[in-house]
C-alpha cells in the first residue's frame, strides 16, 4: 500500500526526468556558471581572474553601446515578431480551406524555415546588395539597403521574419487542425460571416497556439544571431548590433567574457520578465 | 585524432624519401587545424595528401577544417582548456600578438635553430610580421597584400594613362571616370580596418605604441596621436563627400561586387582575390592592377602582408614536434608554395619558389599578380605593421567608427578620437587582466 | 416566419453511405415538424442539409420560394440545436447564447435582455457566467436550446434537444417549445426520440426509416391509421404487438385465427377485409399494449402466459409469448398477474390493425 | 439567397422553373468555383513573394558567376550551368556530411517528441507538487542565449570524452523546451474526457500518451518534428566546436567549407546552400502529411 | 463483480460550485442502482467519483472493501460509458471497442469474438470500419456502450447511456442490459433520466436533489412512498399534482379541502392524519395524474376547467388549474374532453399522498 503510493506520487516526475536531466547538464549547470563569471572580469580564455561583483553590470548600465543594443534589439523583436506572426497567420488561413494545389502552397508556406538563418542571410546579402542585388533592379532603385543605418535593421528584421514564417505557418496550421468543426458548423448557422468566424472562433481557438507562438517567436527573435553575423555584422555603425550578436563579439572577439555573461544574464532577465508578464496574461485572455 | 599510421608506413616505405634532413620519426599523427575553405581548403587537402603519401617518416597528418578564423581561434581556445589539441593550426594575422602571449606555442624559430633550417629562404618582408623581437614565431602561409584593381576599359574611355597611386589621385580623375568612363562610381572601398592599417603602413606611422606593439605590448594606439589615422579618413571623406566612394559596407570583399559588375572602375582588394575577380569578371573588361594607394602623394611608406600563418602548439611531444616540423618544411618547399600559389593566389612566402615552372606558369597566365609580387619587394620590413592582442576588436571599432564617420556626416577627427578612446581602454583592461 | 419545401432530396455520403433517399415533404409556414425514425435513419442529416451543413447530392431544397441548395449556412437565417450541442468552449453561457446576436451586430442592451429572458425560460441564469466545461450534460443542453430561442429565424431545426434533460425539466421545455412556437408562429424541425415529445408538440410527424420517409401525417392519423407496419410498430411506447393471422369466416361472421384463438373483427373491418379480398389469406395483426383490457366477452379472452411483468407504477407492461410472437400488454397496475402465471386479457377490437404479409401495408383504413 | 430569385415557384410554368433553377444553381456553382480560383491565385501571389529569396537563390546557383555580376537584370541564368554544383561537390565531401546531419538531425527529433511529449504530458493532465515551478524553470531555459552556455558546455562533453562523437551532437539537444510547451498548448486543447474515458478502459499513461494522444496531436508532432528536424539540420556552432574531423561533421560545416577567405564564390556557396536544402524540404514534404485537418470532430458531445 | 460503498462522500469544485454532499450509500454486489435527479444535480460528477475522474473532496469510497479514494482509475477495474461518448476519433468503431481489451492484452481472437458479440448485440455490426465522424449521434452512443460492456469489469457506470436512441431500440438495449445484469451478475451503477428505464431496470433507486440524497430505495417503494414531495414530484410522468389543503373534519369523516372541492380519506390515511396531528393544518395534497379516474363516487368529483388537451394515443393528458395550482390527469382517449370544457374527474383516495407544509415530508406511510 505505501510503496504503491509512493509511486503514485513519483511517477508525474519520472516523465519529466529525461527532460530535466538533460536540462540540468547542458543548460542550468553552465548558465550558473555565467552567472558566477558574469561577477568577474575574465582573461582572454574566458577564466574568472578579477572579483568586480556587480562592476560588469554597472559598467554596462553606464554604456550607451549597451543601451543601443537593448533599443535596437527592442525593435528588431518588435518587427520580427508581428511580420513573422502575421505571415504565418496569413499563409496558414490561406491554406486552411481545401482547393487544388493545396499542398504544393503549404510546403512554400513552410520552406522559409528549412533554410539555416546564415545561409538565408548569405542569399539576403546578394538580394539586398546595391549594385548587383535584385531588389534594386527590380524596384529600380540604388538603396545601399545594409549599409544605411536606416534600412539595416529592418532588413536583418525582415529577413529574421520571413525565416520564421515558415514555423510559423505550421503552428497555426497545426492550431487550425485542433479546432472542432462543429463549431464551425454551428456558427455558420449562427449566421456568422467568414470575417467572424474568423475573429470570434479562429482566433480565440488558435489562443493556446497563439500564445505558444508569440513566447517562442519573441524568444527566438531576442536571440536572433546568424543572419547579423552574415548581413551586417552589427553595422552599420551599431544600428543592428543585437544584444546577442554584442554578446557573441565580447565572449569571442574581445575576451570580455565577464561583460558577456552579464549581458547574458540581463538578456535572460528581460525575456524571463516579458515571458512571466505574458504567462499572466494568459491566464487572463487566452481561452480554453 | 587517434587513426593509426600503421597502414600509411608500409605504404610510405616504398616512397622516395622527400624530406631532406628527416630524423625518423616512428608512425605519428598529427593534427593540423586550418580555416581554409573553397579553393584554398581543395589545396591545403591536395597538399596534405601528397605530404602523407611521400613522406617517409610515417607521419600522417590530419587536416581539419575549423572554420573561419575567426571560429579556429575560439575553438583553439576552448581546446586549450579542455585538451582537445591541435599540433598545428592556421592563425590569422591579428591573431598573431595572442598567440605570441598564450604561452600554448613552440616559437618556430626553435624548431628552425633545431633543424638549422635556412630561415633566408622566407621573404624577408613577409617573416618580418611574424618576427618579434627578433623570433619569429610562427611560418607564414597564406600571405597577401592589399591592392588596387582598375578597370581597364573605363580608364582608357576616360582617357586616363597613369592610374593613381595615392587617395587625392583617385580623387583627381574621379570625374573623368564618371563623365566620360562611364563608371558608376569612382571606386567601391569597403570598409575594412585592414585596408585602414595599410594606409597606416603608407604613411609610415605607427598604428600603436611600444615599437607598434612589436616591442612589447602595446598600451594604446599611436595612430590617432601621430596624426595617420585622421589624414586617412580625411582623404576617405573627402572621396566619400563627393560620392566617388559611396559605401558599399563592410569587409574586404564589400568592393568587389561593384567592381566586377562594372559599375565602379576601381576598387581595393586583397591580391589572393585576383582570380576570384577575373573568374567573376569573365572578360567582360580587361582588370588591371596596381600598387595600393598612398594616403597623399607624399607618403612613403609600404604595405603589410595579412593572411594566415601556422603556429606549432606546444603539446610536450617530441615526436610529434618534429613530425610538425617536417610538415611545416613540406608546406614551404618551393614546390609546395608554387603549388599553392597558382591555385590560390596567395604568396609563396620562399623566394625559390619563384623558380618553380608552375610558378612561371601561373604568372604568366596571371600578368597582374606580378603587381603584388612588385608591391611586396617595395615595401620594407619596417612597414611591418602593427601588434596588438585585441586587434579583432580594435578593427570592428575602426570599421564601426569609419562607417559612422560616412553615414552620420562626422569629422574624421571625432572618428579617430573614438577610436582611440574606444580601443585603449579596451588594450587597458586587457593587459590589466592578462599579466 | 418561413416554408419549405424539400423536393426528391437525396444523400449520399463520401464513403458510398446512402444516408437520405427521395425525400419530398412541404412544411408549410408556422408548422412544428417532428421527424423521428430509428437511431441512423437519416434524421440529423436532413436537418444539416437543410441547415446548409451538408451538401444535398441531388434534388432541391426551397425556402420561402427561393431554391436554396448552393446557399451557405449564414445566409439561410435558421437557427439549429446540435445533436451533440456544439458550445463555444471559450465562451461563458452567456457569451454563448448571445454569440448569434453578437454577429448580427444587435444592440448589446438587447442582447443582454433577449439573454437573460431565454436563461429564465431555461433556469440557467446562475450558470451564465460559467464556461462550458464546468456544465452537466443537461445544462450544456439548455445552453444550446438558448443559443437558439434567442433568435427570430426563419426556421427551428432542433437535433433531440432535450435527450439529456429529466422529465420534469423536459415536461417543462416542452410546454416552452410550445409557447413559442405559438407565440412567434415559429417554423419548427424537431428531431426526438420521445413519443411524448413527438405527440405532443408536433403539428405534423414525419417517420423515417433507412433514409425514406415512411409516412409524414399529424400525430393522431399516424398513431391510429399508420400506413405501415414500420410505422405503427415505431410510434407507441411500448411498441405495437404483430401476430401473423389467419382471416377465416367462422359462425357466419369474419374472424382472425391464430394458436388457439379466435377473435371476431367488428363489422367495418370485416366488411373491408373482404372487399379487399384477403378472406383466407394471412395477414399481420397488430395490437397496442395499452389496447389490451382486463375484462371482456369471455370468448375474446386471450392467454398469455406472463414471462416479465414489469411495475410502471401507473400500469404494469406483461410481457409473455403467443405463438412464439412476443406479446406486451399494458395493464392497470391491480390486474392481477404474476411471472409465470397465465392471464387472460382482451384486446381492443376496435382498436386492432391488420397489414399485408408481404407489403406490409396497412389493410385497413380508419 | 438574393432578391432576384425571390419568386414564387408556382408563378411560373415548368419549362421556365427549370431554366431558372439551372441558372440559379449555375450561378451558385459559379461563384463557389470563382472563390476557389480566387483563392488559388491569391495563395500563388503569396507564395511567389514568399519563395522569391529561395527562387532566387536556386537561379542563382545555376549562374556562372559572370552573370551574377552585372548590373543587368539576371532574373534567371541565360546559360545555365551545373558546374557550381559540381564545383562544390568537389570541395567537400557532401554525402557524408549528409548521412551525418541525417542521423543527428534523426536522433535528436526522435529523442526530442518522446522526451517533450511526455514532459508535456505531465505537465498538463498529471498534478504533482512543484509543477509550476518545474515549468517555469524549463520555461527559462529557452531564455538562456546559446552563447551563454556553448564554453561550458564544452568542457563537459570534453571531460566526459564524447568529442568527436555522434552521441555528442545528439545528447544535449534530446530535449527542448519550446517542444514541451509546444504540446502543454496542444494539450490544453485536447478533449479531457477522452483521457478519462482511456483511464477506465485501464489504459496506462504511457499507452494513451503513444495509442491515443499522440496520433491525435499528429499535426502538433508534425510541425514540431519538421522544426526540430531542420533546426538540428541547421547546427553550426555546436558541431562545429565538438568535431574535429570530416566524418563526424555535419552539413552547415560543409557550408562554411565552401567559403574561402580573399576568394569567395558566391554562386558555388549558394549552389552549395541550395544542396543542403533539398534533404530538408523533402522532410517538411514527409512530414507535412501530418498536418491533416479536423481531428475531434464528433469525438464528444459538447 | 463487487460492492461499492459511499461515506460521507462530498466534491466541491475549484469554483466554489458544491455538487454533492454527504453522500452515502452501498451498494451492494449485483445491484442494479440507478442514479435519479434533476439536471445538475451530481449525478454525472457521482459517477466521476467513483470511476476516480474527480476528486473527492471529502468522505471516503470503499470497494470490495478497500479504500480507493486515492487509487488511480486505470487500477479500480471499472467500465463506464460517458455522457458525452468520449470515443477516440482516431480509431474506427471496431478498434474503439476493443481498446481497453487491447490494453490488457488479450489475445486476438478473444477480442474479435468479444466485440462481434457487443457489436451484434447493439446492432452495428456494419458500422465497425467506420471512424466516429461518419456516425449518427444513437450509433455513436452503441459504440460507447459496446466498449463498456466487451469488458468484465468490478462494476459498470453509465451515464445516460441510452438518451439518444430511439424508443424501441432503447426498449431492446434495455432488455439487454437487463440480461447483462443478470448473466453477469453485474455491479451497474446507472444514471437515467428515462423514467421507464429507473422503474423496469433498479433494483434500488437513489433520487438526488442538489448534491444531496433524496431517498434510496427500490423501485415500487420509491413510486408508492416516496419520503418528500421532490421525490414524489421527480418520479412519475407526467409528474404528480400538489395541492394545498385544509386537513378538517367533516361529515363525521376526516376530509380535505381544496377551492370548492372536499374529498374524503380513508381510514388508515385519517387514522394517520389524526395521530400525527394534522387535523385543522394545512398540507399539500398529492395526486399523480393516472390516479384520476373517469367515473367514481359523485361526492368525491372534482371539477377541472380543461386548458389543454394532449392526445398521446393510449391515453389523453388534460391540463388545467385548480386554485391557481396546475394540475395534470391522465385519461382514457374516449374520455369526452375538449380544451375549454370544464369536466368532472375522480381522484383515487388510496393512491393519494399528503405532505407536510414546511418540511415537505410525506406525512402518511403506505
Ligand atoms: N468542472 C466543473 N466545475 C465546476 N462546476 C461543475 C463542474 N462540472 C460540473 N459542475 C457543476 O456541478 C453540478 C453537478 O454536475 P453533474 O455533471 O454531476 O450534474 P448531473 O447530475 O450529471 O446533470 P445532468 O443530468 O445535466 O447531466 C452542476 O451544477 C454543474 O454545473
Ligand atoms: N459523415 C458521414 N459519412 C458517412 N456516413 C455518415 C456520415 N454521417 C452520418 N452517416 C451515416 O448516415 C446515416 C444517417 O445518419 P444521421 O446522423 O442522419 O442519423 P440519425 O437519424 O440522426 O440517427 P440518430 O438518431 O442516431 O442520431 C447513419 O447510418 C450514419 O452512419
Ligand atoms: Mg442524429
Ligand atoms: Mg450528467
Amino acid at each position: 500500500m505505501k510503496l504503491k503510493n509512493v509511486s503514485r506520487y513519483l511517477s508525474p516526475y519520472v516523465y519529466i526526468v529525461p527532460a530535466i536531466a538533460v536540462f540540468v547538464l547542458f543548460l542550468f549547470f553552465p548558465f550558473i556558471k555565467t552567472i558566477y563569471l558574469s561577477l568577474f572580469k575574465t582573461n582572454k580564455m574566458g577564466q574568472a581572474k578579477l572579483f568586480v561583483g556587480g562592476g560588469n553590470y554597472s559598467d554596462l548600465f553606464s554604456s550607451a553601446s549597451f543601451f543601443n543594443s537593448l533599443f535596437v534589439t527592442a525593435i528588431f523583436v518588435l518587427i520580427v515578431v508581428s511580420v513573422s506572426m502575421l505571415l504565418g497567420l496569413i499563409t496558414a488561413i490561406l491554406c486552411n480551406q481545401s482547393f487544388p494545389g493545396i499542398r504544393i502552397f503549404s510546403t512554400a508556406y513552410a520552406l522559409p524555415m528549412a533554410i539555416a538563418s546564415s545561409s538565408a542571410a548569405m542569399i539576403f546579402k546578394i538580394m539586398l546588395h546595391p549594385t548587383i542585388g535584385i531588389i534594386n533592379k527590380l524596384l529600380g532603385l540604388h538603396t545601399n539597403w545594409i549599409s544605411d543605418p536606416r534600412y539595416a535593421l529592418v532588413c536583418v528584421a525582415l529577413l529574421s521574419a520571413w525565416l520564421n514564417s515558415g514555423i510559423n505557418f505550421l503552428y497555426f496550421s497545426a492550431g487550425l487542425s485542433n479546432i472542432d468543426n462543429t463549431l464551425y458548423e454551428r456558427a455558420s448557422v449562427d449566421g456568422a460571416n467568414s470575417a467572424q468566424k474568423f475573429f470570434r472562433l479562429t482566433l480565440p481557438g488558435l489562443s493556446p497556439i497563439m500564445f505558444y507562438t508569440l513566447v517562442v517567436n519573441i524568444i527566438q527573435a531576442f536571440q536572433a544571431f546568424g543572419q547579423v553575423k552574415v548581413l551586417t555584422m552589427g553595422g552599420p555603425g551599431e544600428s543592428t548590433n543585437l544584444i546577442v550578436y554584442s554578446i557573441y563579439r565580447d565572449a569571442f572577439f574581445n575576451y570580455r567574457f565577464g561583460s558577456a555573461a552579464a549581458q547574458s544574464v540581463i538578456l535572460f532577465m528581460v525575456i524571463m520578465i516579458l515571458t512571466l508578464c505574458m504567462f499572466h496574461l494568459e491566464k487572463k485572455g487566452v481561452h480554453y | 585524432s587517434t587513426q593509426t599510421g600503421s597502414e600509411n608506413i608500409t605504404e610510405s616505405q616504398t616512397k622516395e624519401d622527400i624530406t631532406t634532413s628527416a630524423a625518423p620519426v616512428a608512425s605519428t599523427t598529427i593534427t593540423f587545424w586550418h580555416s581554409m575553405g573553397g579553393v584554398n581548403g581543395e589545396a591545403i587537402n591536395a597538399l596534405v595528401e601528397k605530404f602523407n603519401k611521400e613522406n617517409t617518416s610515417g607521419i600522417t597528418v590530419e587536416a581539419q577544417y575549423q572554420g573561419s578564423y575567426d571560429d579556429a581561434i575560439n575553438k583553439l581556445k576552448s581546446a586549450q582548456i579542455g585538451n582537445m589539441g591541435a599540433d598545428l593550426v592556421q592563425i590569422y594575422d591579428i591573431g598573431t600578438r595572442f598567440m605570441i602571449d598564450s604561452g600554448w606555442v613552440i616559437p618556430m624559430q626553435k624548431l628552425i635553430d633545431e633543424d638549422k633550417w635556412d630561415i633566408n629562404q622566407v621573404e624577408p618582408n613577409i617573416a618580418a610580421y611574424y618576427t618579434v623581437g627578433g623570433t619569429l614565431y610562427s611560418m607564414p602561409f597564406n600571405s597577401s597584400t592589399p591592392i588596387l584593381y582598375y578597370n581597364k576599359d573605363m580608364f582608357k574611355k576616360a582617357g586616363i594613362t597613369k592610374v593613381p597611386d595615392s587617395l587625392p589621385g583617385i580623387d583627381r580623375i574621379g570625374d573623368d571616370l564618371l563623365k566620360k568612363g562611364g563608371a558608376g562610381e569612382v571606386i567601391s572601398l569597403g570598409i575594412y580596418g585592414w585596408f585602414f592599417e595599410q594606409f597606416t603602413c603608407k604613411q609610415q606611422a605607427h598604428y600603436a605604441d611600444s615599437g607598434n606593439g612589436r616591442e612589447a605590448a602595446a598600451t594604446a594606439v599611436d595612430f590617432d596621436k601621430n596624426g595617420a589615422g585622421v589624414k586617412t579618413l580625411t582623404a576617405w571623406k573627402t572621396l566619400s563627400d563627393k560620392g566617388y566612394a559611396p559605401n558599399v559596407g563592410r569587409g574586404g570583399d564589400a568592393g568587389l561586387a561593384d567592381f566586377s559588375a562594372g559599375k565602379s572602375a576601381i576598387t581595393l582588394g586583397s591580391t589572393a582575390s585576383l582570380k576570384q575577380i577575373l573568374n567573376d569578371v569573365n572578360g567582360k573588361f580587361e582588370v588591371g592592377t596596381a600598387y595600393f594607394p598612398k594616403v597623399s602623394d607624399d607618403d612613403k611608406g609600404g604595405v603589410s602582408i595579412g593572411g594566415g600563418s601556422l603556429w606549432a602548439l606546444n603539446n610536450n611531444d617530441v615526436n610529434k614536434q618534429s613530425a610538425t616540423w617536417e610538415f611545416i618544411k613540406f608546406l614551404v618547399s618551393p614546390e609546395s608554395q608554387a603549388y599553392w600559389n597558382s591555385q590560390t593566389g596567395y604568396f609563396p612566402i620562399t623566394t625559390a619558389a619563384h623558380q618553380e615552372p608552375v610558378f612561371k606558369d601561373n604568372i604568366s597566365k596571371f600578368p597582374q599578380f606580378q603587381t603584388a609580387i612588385d608591391q611586396l619587394h617595395d615595401s620594407t620590413p619596417q612597414s611591418a605593421g602593427a601588434l596588438l592582442s585585441i586587434f579583432p576588436e580594435a578593427r570592428q571599432t575602426v570599421e564601426t567608427e569609419i562607417e559612422n564617420m560616412i553615414n552620420n556626416k562626422g569629422t574624421p577627427e571625432a572618428a579617430v578620437t573614438k577610436m582611440g578612446e574606444s580601443i585603449n581602454k579596451s588594450i587597458t583592461d586587457y593587459n590589466l587582466l592578462n599579466k | 416566419m418561413a416554408s419549405l419545401s424539400l423536393v426528391n432530396v437525396c444523400k449520399t455520403f463520401k464513403n458510398g453511405q446512402i444516408a437520405v433517399k427521395d425525400f419530398n415533404l412541404d412544411i408549410k409556414d408556422e408548422e412544428f415538424l417532428i421527424l423521428v425514425g430509428p437511431s441512423g435513419c437519416g434524421k440529423s442529416t436532413t436537418l444539416r442539409m437543410i441547415a446548409g451543413l451538408e451538401e444535398i447530392s441531388s434534388g432541391e431544397l426551397w425556402i420561402d420560394g427561393a431554391l436554396m441548395n448552393l446557399t451557405v449556412p449564414q445566409k439561410r437565417d435558421l437557427a439549429m440545436v446540435f445533436q451533440s450541442y456544439a458550445l463555444y468552449p471559450h465562451l461563458t453561457v452567456y457569451e454563448n447564447i448571445a454569440f448569434s446576436l453578437r454577429v448580427r451586430n444587435i444592440p448589446q442592451i438587447e442582447i443582454e435582455e433577449r439573454v437573460k429572458k431565454a436563461a429564465d425560460i431555461l433556469c440557467i441564469r446562475h450558470l451564465l457566467d460559467r464556461k462550458p466545461f464546468a456544465l452537466s450534460g443537461g445544462q450544456k443542453q439548455r445552453v444550446a436550446i438558448g443559443s437558439v430561442i434567442v433568435r427570430k429565424p426563419k426556421a427551428y431545426l432542433m437535433d433531440e434537444p432535450l435527450s439529456n434533460l429529466d422529465a420534469k425539466l423536459r415536461t417543462q421545455m416542452r410546454v416552452e417549445l410550445s409557447k413559442i412556437h405559438k407565440e412567434l408562429g415559429a417554423t419548427i424541425i424537431y428531431v426526438t426520440h420521445d413519443q411524448v415529445e413527438a405527440m405532443t408538440l408536433g403539428t405534423k410527424i414525419v417517420v423515417m426509416n433507412a433514409g425514406v420517409i415512411q409516412q409524414a401525417a399529424p400525430p393522431e392519423v399516424l398513431y391510429n391509421n399508420p400506413v405501415n407496419k414500420f410505422v405503427a410498430g415505431f410510434i407507441g411506447s411500448p411498441s405495437m404487438n404483430f401476430i401473423p393471422v389467419w382471416v377465416e369466416r367462422r359462425e357466419e361472421r369474419i374472424c382472425i385465427v391464430f394458436s388457439n384463438n379466435r377473435l371476431f373483427l367488428n363489422e367495418d373491418n370485416a366488411h373491408c377485409l373482404i372487399e379487399s379480398g384477403y378472406l383466407g389469406r394471412r395477414v399481420y395483426l397488430g395490437i397496442r399494449p395499452e389496447d389490451f383490457h382486463e375484462t371482456g366477452p369471455k370468448e375474446q379472452a386471450i392467454k398469455l402466459k406472463v414471462e416479465i411483468k414489469e411495475v410502471l407504477g401507473s400500469d404494469i407492461l406483461l410481457h409473455g409469448k403467443i405463438g412464439g410472437n412476443p406479446i406486451c400488454g399494458r395493464l392497470k397496475p391491480d390486474f392481477p398477474s404474476e411471472a409465470g402465471t397465465e392471464v387472460s386479457i382482451f384486446a381492443d377490437m376496435n382498436r386492432i390493425l391488420l397489414f399485408d404479409l408481404d407489403t406490409e401495408e396497412n389493410i385497413l383504413d380508419h | 439567397m438574393e432578391s432576384v430569385i425571390e419568386m414564387a415557384a408556382k408563378d411560373i410554368n415548368s419549362d421556365e422553373l427549370e431554366n431558372f433553377k439551372k441558372k440559379i444553381l449555375k450561378k451558385a456553382l459559379f461563384r463557389r468555383r470563382a472563390s476557389k480560383l480566387i483563392l488559388t491565385i491569391l495563395n500563388l501571389f503569396v507564395a511567389l513573394f514568399l519563395l522569391l529569396p529561395l527562387l532566387y537563390a536556386v537561379s542563382i546557383a545555376f549562374m556562372p558567376s559572370n552573370e551574377l555580376f552585372t548590373t543587368n537584370l539576371n532574373l534567371i541564368p541565360s546559360t545555365p550551368t551545373f558546374n557550381n554544383f559540381r564545383q562544390a561537390m568537389a570541395k567537400i565531401p557532401l554525402k557524408r556530411f549528409i548521412v551525418n546531419s541525417f542521423v543527428v538531425a534523426g536522433f535528436i527529433t526522435m529523442g526530442q517528441i518522446i522526451s517533450c511529449s511526455l514532459a508535456a504530458f505531465s505537465f498538463s493532465f498529471l498534478d504533482f507538487k512543484g509543477k509550476n515551478v518545474l515549468f517555469m524553470l524549463v520555461m527559462a531555459t529557452m531564455m538562456i542565449p546559446g552563447e551563454a552556455t556553448i564554453i561550458s558546455n564544452y568542457l563537459t562533453v570534453s571531460s566526459l570524452k564524447w568529442l568527436d562523437t555522434y552521441q555528442v551532437l545528439i545528447i544535449p539537444y534530446l530535449t527542448s523546451a519550446m517542444g514541451i510547451f509546444l504540446f502543454r498548448q496542444f494539450y490544453k486543447s485536447f478533449p479531457i474526457s477522452l483521457y478519462e474515458s482511456a483511464r477506465i478502459d485501464g489504459c496506462s499513461n504511457l499507452r494513451f500518451i503513444y495509442s491515443i494522444l499522440i496520433p491525435l496531436t499528429k499535426s502538433a508532432i508534425g510541425a514540431m518534428a519538421v522544426y526540430t528536424f531542420i533546426n538540428a539540420w541547421n547546427m553550426y556552432l555546436w558541431p562545429l566546436l565538438v568535431t574535429g574531423s570530416d566524418k563526424m561533421r555535419t552539413v552547415q560545416i560543409g557550408i562554411g567549407m565552401l567559403d574561402s577567405v580573399d576568394s569567395q564564390s558566391i554562386s558555388m556557396m549558394i549552389a552549395g546552400v541550395v544542396m543542403i536544402i533539398v534533404p530538408s524540404i523533402s522532410v517538411f514534404i514527409i512530414g507535412q502529411k501530418q498536418l491533416i485537418r479536423g481531428m475531434f470532430s464528433g469525438a464528444v458531445k459538447g
